[in-house]
């Protein structure tokens, strides 16, 4: 990890401890904009930080320690993407973009869109807060075109997800004969386009999961060191030290592989072996998360079972998170795929 | 079993058929996403009707309407119960074991005619014994009942209360004494829930229910004659509360949780991937087990009927169901998918076997928390059961709450 | 359990524990056929006990236990199927194999044997102390003939199978052109005595390998209770107390599942029924064995790992065990079959 | 790290190509079902080969034959003997770490010029820490050594000490003083073990493997110039032992079984079970789970080169390691089915990678009870890195042994 990349995450620390879990996503998406965070990987040509995916991912892992109620995934996914594009109008969509004016949302989960004669048509799962963007990412199941559509697009139909998991504010998006606003890439590029995409995808929620993971970790260590029972407090009982040095050992070594993942994609040009990093970092990231809220519902006995407490929102965001990126049971078969036969 | 396999068919097929009447139809769906007074409504109706044919009260004694049965028959019908898939009686639990076993066994003839007849009719009762600082620790509790004459002066705060928002008395397990032994000054009263200086507040669940609530006592009156033992022996007369529903309670969760197996495969066929071995083993695994525990309840009821019991029996059964039931819910989360995520509506009066996947698996905590938390069972296990030395002194445990 | 089990159970437990893990074979087989184990399951009629297959099971338990070496489960096999069969010779035989004089081996695995043109082709695995049976029995891949074959027999050749585990001491039987001394079953009649006879032998692998589990549980707490550390016994450990909590209650439901399946098997004639609970009884028995083993030796520490203790022989049948029977994999899956598509 | 990536480059093009000339040829399959001795003589061989080198030692100070290497370096060179998969130098292991490291950190000038370069040639040693009665415990270690004017008079045994039927020498811990607190009285001796009154004898392994033995110890004399440190000061001294690979030995491990993970998926594949699901779900999780060992013992041994190592650090590789070698293992028995529990012979020099799942299984326990057991690495992990509260008083744990 380079020094600045250490600051960045110091900083973002704060600023995500002063906000506290239940900060309000207008709020949120303004500080994150002030803060010159969605710039951080443009390049410098376009008055971006020139960070890269690495320093992005340290603030997403402080994000998902804080549960940000804030699209920040998505914005920057939406971001590259476009800096990768040749849109003739791509310098104004940056700058918009950067400061925050303008978001566009793109699918956290899975699509099942077509993509025939000039139209769009199908269901785009899993976009966080549609409801402010202007446009949203959009590609074809067939991988074989990326498309801006705009949200108030004739056909279009913006609906709730309702998730157990309240600070993502996931939308599912209905498309019947929608026209697209302009298509970023087809064929080929659109292929290349999306490989990127997803790979950064599986990094950007792998991140999160650690920084939650991390973070519901030590508030349940803590809530031990205090709670007494039998004239205890319950971190001396040796039955749950040790099962909170197992999710400790299981945390630190899905951190381990997340910053080597990272590495890997900042040194190498090999676009394989970084989206198998990234699909690696993404499933131990989210075992991990699923296994220590478990743990930390049950450690923090009923208490934790009641909406004041915070536990639960790590939960349902654990929960929830499984299933997004290529979904639950994609990873490890494309992980083993490339040793096994007929994957 | 002390019956011919006759008289067991018999009582079967009258069970059954009188199920088939008379449990409420489509309550999954009706209760699904609705509000609390309308599950009251349910419960109140479902009771009635239970309570009027004498099958909530198996385990009464003789005498009672419905009263008499052996502990066999009481399976019985508890298990038809199940497999017809009528609404678990949440509201009456409390009343029908807790409440009518505690005075069966050690309240006065007075108390009994005062109380019996009126659970019977549907008094609603909830138990006052978990305290915010007190989850498997009794002998940390500290609401206090402070004797003034013909009355206590009762302070305090109980919690996890099931349904105490509608409940008409409360089973309350107080200090009296804190000179000796923590165990030894504690005293069991009947406390009127509707008695001045009561408030209750019900819990916000992370599941959106509120099933559960705090009271708190602000000096309130109990007279003494609503005392059930004598003043200090609470501990004794706990244990009978405890012991009430003798494993029933365990058959019926598991026999519930056998007959939502099919939901759970109907949601892998559903998902088109019924031929995903990874799925077939842990569905295999996962009958196996839920197998087990039907066996395992079973066979801890038929211990206490024919009086082998040993300590750590019940802990067996309990960690096992609960650890089974873990496992049942997180193969739904895994098959339900993102779609799953997405469905927020919950529904009251069924156990942890709804089909929502993430709202059955936050429910699954209700029993490896409550009740005596996998880890007190634990410790029952390992010391009682296996002899494992316990630790020095002061680090003693407490049999469950 | 009828009195008469417990009765049984109780006086082969007696019987086991005064022989020890180390009892010779030779010894042990003279003292089970002394005993009229041979003759527990075969009909009043043909001079046996007439008890059943719970009765059976509760000697295998206890057995299991002890890690007799000696081929009782392979033996009852045999024997049933004989008493099932209308061999002409069948009271003879039965008088022979009921008095341990003759001991007809079975494979205790699956088997890779054709039989085509009056001839046995292929290979039979696991077949226990072959060397020491006058006759195997021995059927077709394709389950459409159950035959009993000279040892001796012409093209015939025995392997041992140098598993780690050594109490069981299995062999191979290798097949070329064999001719079967005689055939006990064809078509329908074999595919429904083959049935029985793998029901039966699920049932049997699942009460050894409960009563083995029992036993190496018992011993690991023993040793807990006894070896000291930091100035204390193990025992007293919270951590080692919950793991074996853990374990009991898993040996507990592994016991109760065989037991109710069993009755299941007495009381009702419903054949899929019974296959389906033997199913159940060996997945779960076998789980649970392979996990007490495991955390037996974790928990017995270094003395564990030297032959001079007795965990390892534990430890070697249980992972001998789930491999047994219908194999490891077979038998989530057809229980799952029932409920699930394409199976 | 401090060097270019080019000068990195040419050291592993460097000794990579090396290793393609002199890693001894198809050892896996001379060393599988082989007796001890021919074992011994390819240990030999090889050690004297990589030692000339200087491939050996490069952990060694500036001025030795191959030393003063980075631990940068040093690492790639573990590296490329890992991925070169030359047998582990298992027999000349404690020489070349513990032994040279406690004595250049501890050792006299006159000490360090006798032994080092002995056994830079070849001397074997073998370490005295482990007892029967003291396994993770070394505050409770009883082999005795008694001043008696010019030597010490030792008495006592040790256990579980790596290929001690060969060592010349050995690291010995023992008592001098038992009235202080238990880790204030042990001295360290560095003993001949060709002296009088030495008995080894090979423990024999569940695995049919004899690679650690028994060392006893009847009046056996140790000259006081061959005393670490001060009289009673041998706990500090074996601090440097335990500390001397430096977390070399993780990352040499964890690149081993990132090396043998293609034999896995060879017996999956020879299996015809590519595409069962079941074991894609386990071997893709297992590669996320090695490839996250080797990520954590990389940024450990980083932590040692920036001097930024925190308490618990070493727990949290060891015990992630440890945990993962048996899912390792475990997958392999699962695939191996029937045949692989016929295979008896044992391959020696490998680690537990040898595709002998049976055996590598047994072998994993290696690495969850030895070298600080699981049990232990978590209460570190518990206490020191998340600063949960010890037990009272005596309830005491020590670091590792």
């Amino acid at each position: 990890m380079t020094v600045s990349t250490t600051e960045l995450r110091d900083a973002a620390r704060q600023v995500v401890d002063d906000l506290g879990l239940a900060a309000d996503e207008q709020d949120t998406w303004a500080l994150v904009a002030e803060l010159g965070w969605l710039v951080l990987e443009m390049p410098e040509a376009d008055s971006g930080l020139g960070l890269d995916l690495a320093d992005a991912c340290a603030l997403h892992v402080e994000l998902g320690r804080g549960l940000a109620r804030v699209p920040f995934i998505a914005a920057l996914l939406a971001i590259d993407t476009v800096v990768q594009s040749e849109l003739p109008e791509r310098a104004d969509l940056l700058a918009s973009l950067g400061s925050g004016d303008r978001y566009i949302g793109v699918p956290l989960a899975e699509t099942e869109v077509q993509y025939v004669g000039g139209k769009l048509d199908g269901v785009a799962h899993g976009v966080p807060a549609a409801d402010r963007s202007r446009e949203v990412l959009l590609w074809s199941g067939a991988n074989d075109c990326i498309a801006l559509v705009a949200i108030d697009a004739p056909g279009l139909q913006l609906e709730c997800s309702n998730t157990w998991d309240e600070t993502r504010r996931l939308f599912d998006l209905h498309l019947e004969d929608v026209v697209p606003t302009c298509i970023l890439a087809r064929g080929d590029a659109a292929h290349a386009l999306l490989r990127r995409l997803r790979m950064r995808r599986d990094f950007a929620l792998a991140a999160e999961a650690v920084g939650g993971a991390t973070s519901i970790l030590e508030r349940t260590v803590a809530y031990l060191g205090e709670r007494q029972q039998f004239g205890r407090p319950l971190a001396m009982f040796q039955a749950l030290k040790h099962r909170c040095a197992d999710l400790k050992s299981q945390v630190e070594a899905a951190t381990a592989l997340l910053e080597a993942g990272l590495a890997q994609t900042a040194s190498a040009h090999d676009c394989a072996a970084a989206e198998r990093a990234g699909l690696a970092a993404k499933l131990l990231a989210n075992n991990t998360y699923t296994h220590v809220v478990e743990e930390a519902l049950q450690l923090h006995g009923g208490i934790g079972m009641t909406s004041e407490h915070d536990c639960h929102l790590f939960l349902k965001r654990a929960m929830l998170d499984e299933h997004l990126g290529r979904g639950r049971d994609a990873y490890a078969r494309m992980l083993a795929g490339g040793s096994l036969y007929d994957t | 079993m002390e019956q011919s396999d006759d008289a067991t068919g018999a009582l079967r097929r009258e069970v059954s058929a009188w199920l088939r009447d008379n449990v409420p139809g489509a309550w999954r769906e009706s209760m699904t996403g609705t509000a609390q007074e309308s599950f009251v409504e349910l419960q109140r109706g479902w009771f009635q009707k239970l309570s009027a044919a004498g099958y909530a009260t198996p385990h009464w004694p003789e005498g009672w309407l419905g009263g008499g049965r052996s502990l066999a028959q009481q399976k019985l019908i508890f298990e038809e119960v199940a497999r017809a898939d009528a609404p678990r009686l949440i509201l009456y639990f409390v009343a029908l074991y807790h409440a009518a076993c505690t005075l069966l066994e050690c309240g006065s003839a007075e108390q009994q005619a005062r109380y019996l007849p009126a659970i019977q009719d549907g008094q609603i009762w909830c138990q006052g014994f978990s305290e915010p600082n007190a989850g498997s620790d009794l002998a940390a509790l500290r609401t206090r009942a402070e004797r003034r004459g013909d009355v206590y002066i009762v302070n305090g705060q109980k919690t996890w209360s099931t349904m105490a928002q509608y409940a008409d008395r409360c089973l309350l397990l107080a200090r009296n004494d804190r000179s000796g032994p923590p165990q030894a000054g504690l005293t069991y009263l009947l406390l009127d829930m509707h008695a001045p200086g009561v408030t209750v507040r019900p819990i916000s669940q992370i599941t959106g229910d509120d099933e559960f609530a705090e009271i708190f006592f602000d000096d309130v009156e109990v007279p003494v004659t609503e005392r059930v033992g004598e003043e200090g022996a609470g501990w004794a007369v706990a244990q009978a509360t405890l012991a009430s529903e003798r494993g029933l309670t365990l058959v019926e969760l598991s026999q519930r949780m056998r007959s939502a197996l099919p939901r759970l495969a109907d949601a892998i066929n559903a998902a088109g991937r019924g031929d995903d071995s990874a799925l077939q083993d842990d569905f295999g695994n996962l009958l196996a087990r839920v197998d087990a525990t039907c066996a395992l309840a079973d066979r801890y009821l038929h211990k206490r009927i024919t009086g082998e019991e040993g300590p750590g029996d019940a802990s067996i059964v309990k960690l096992f169901y609960s650890r089974t039931l873990r496992e049942f819910t997180l193969l739904g989360r895994r098959v339900g998918g993102f779609t799953a995520q997405c469905e927020r509506g919950f529904m009251r009066g069924a156990t942890q076997e709804t089909g929502n996947w993430p709202l059955d698996f936050m429910n699954s905590y209700n029993w490896s928390i409550a009740g005596g938390s996998d880890e007190v069972q634990r410790n029952i296990i390992a010391e009682r059961m296996l002899g494992m030395q316990r630790e020095p002194k002061d680090w003693h445990t407490v049999e469950r709450i």
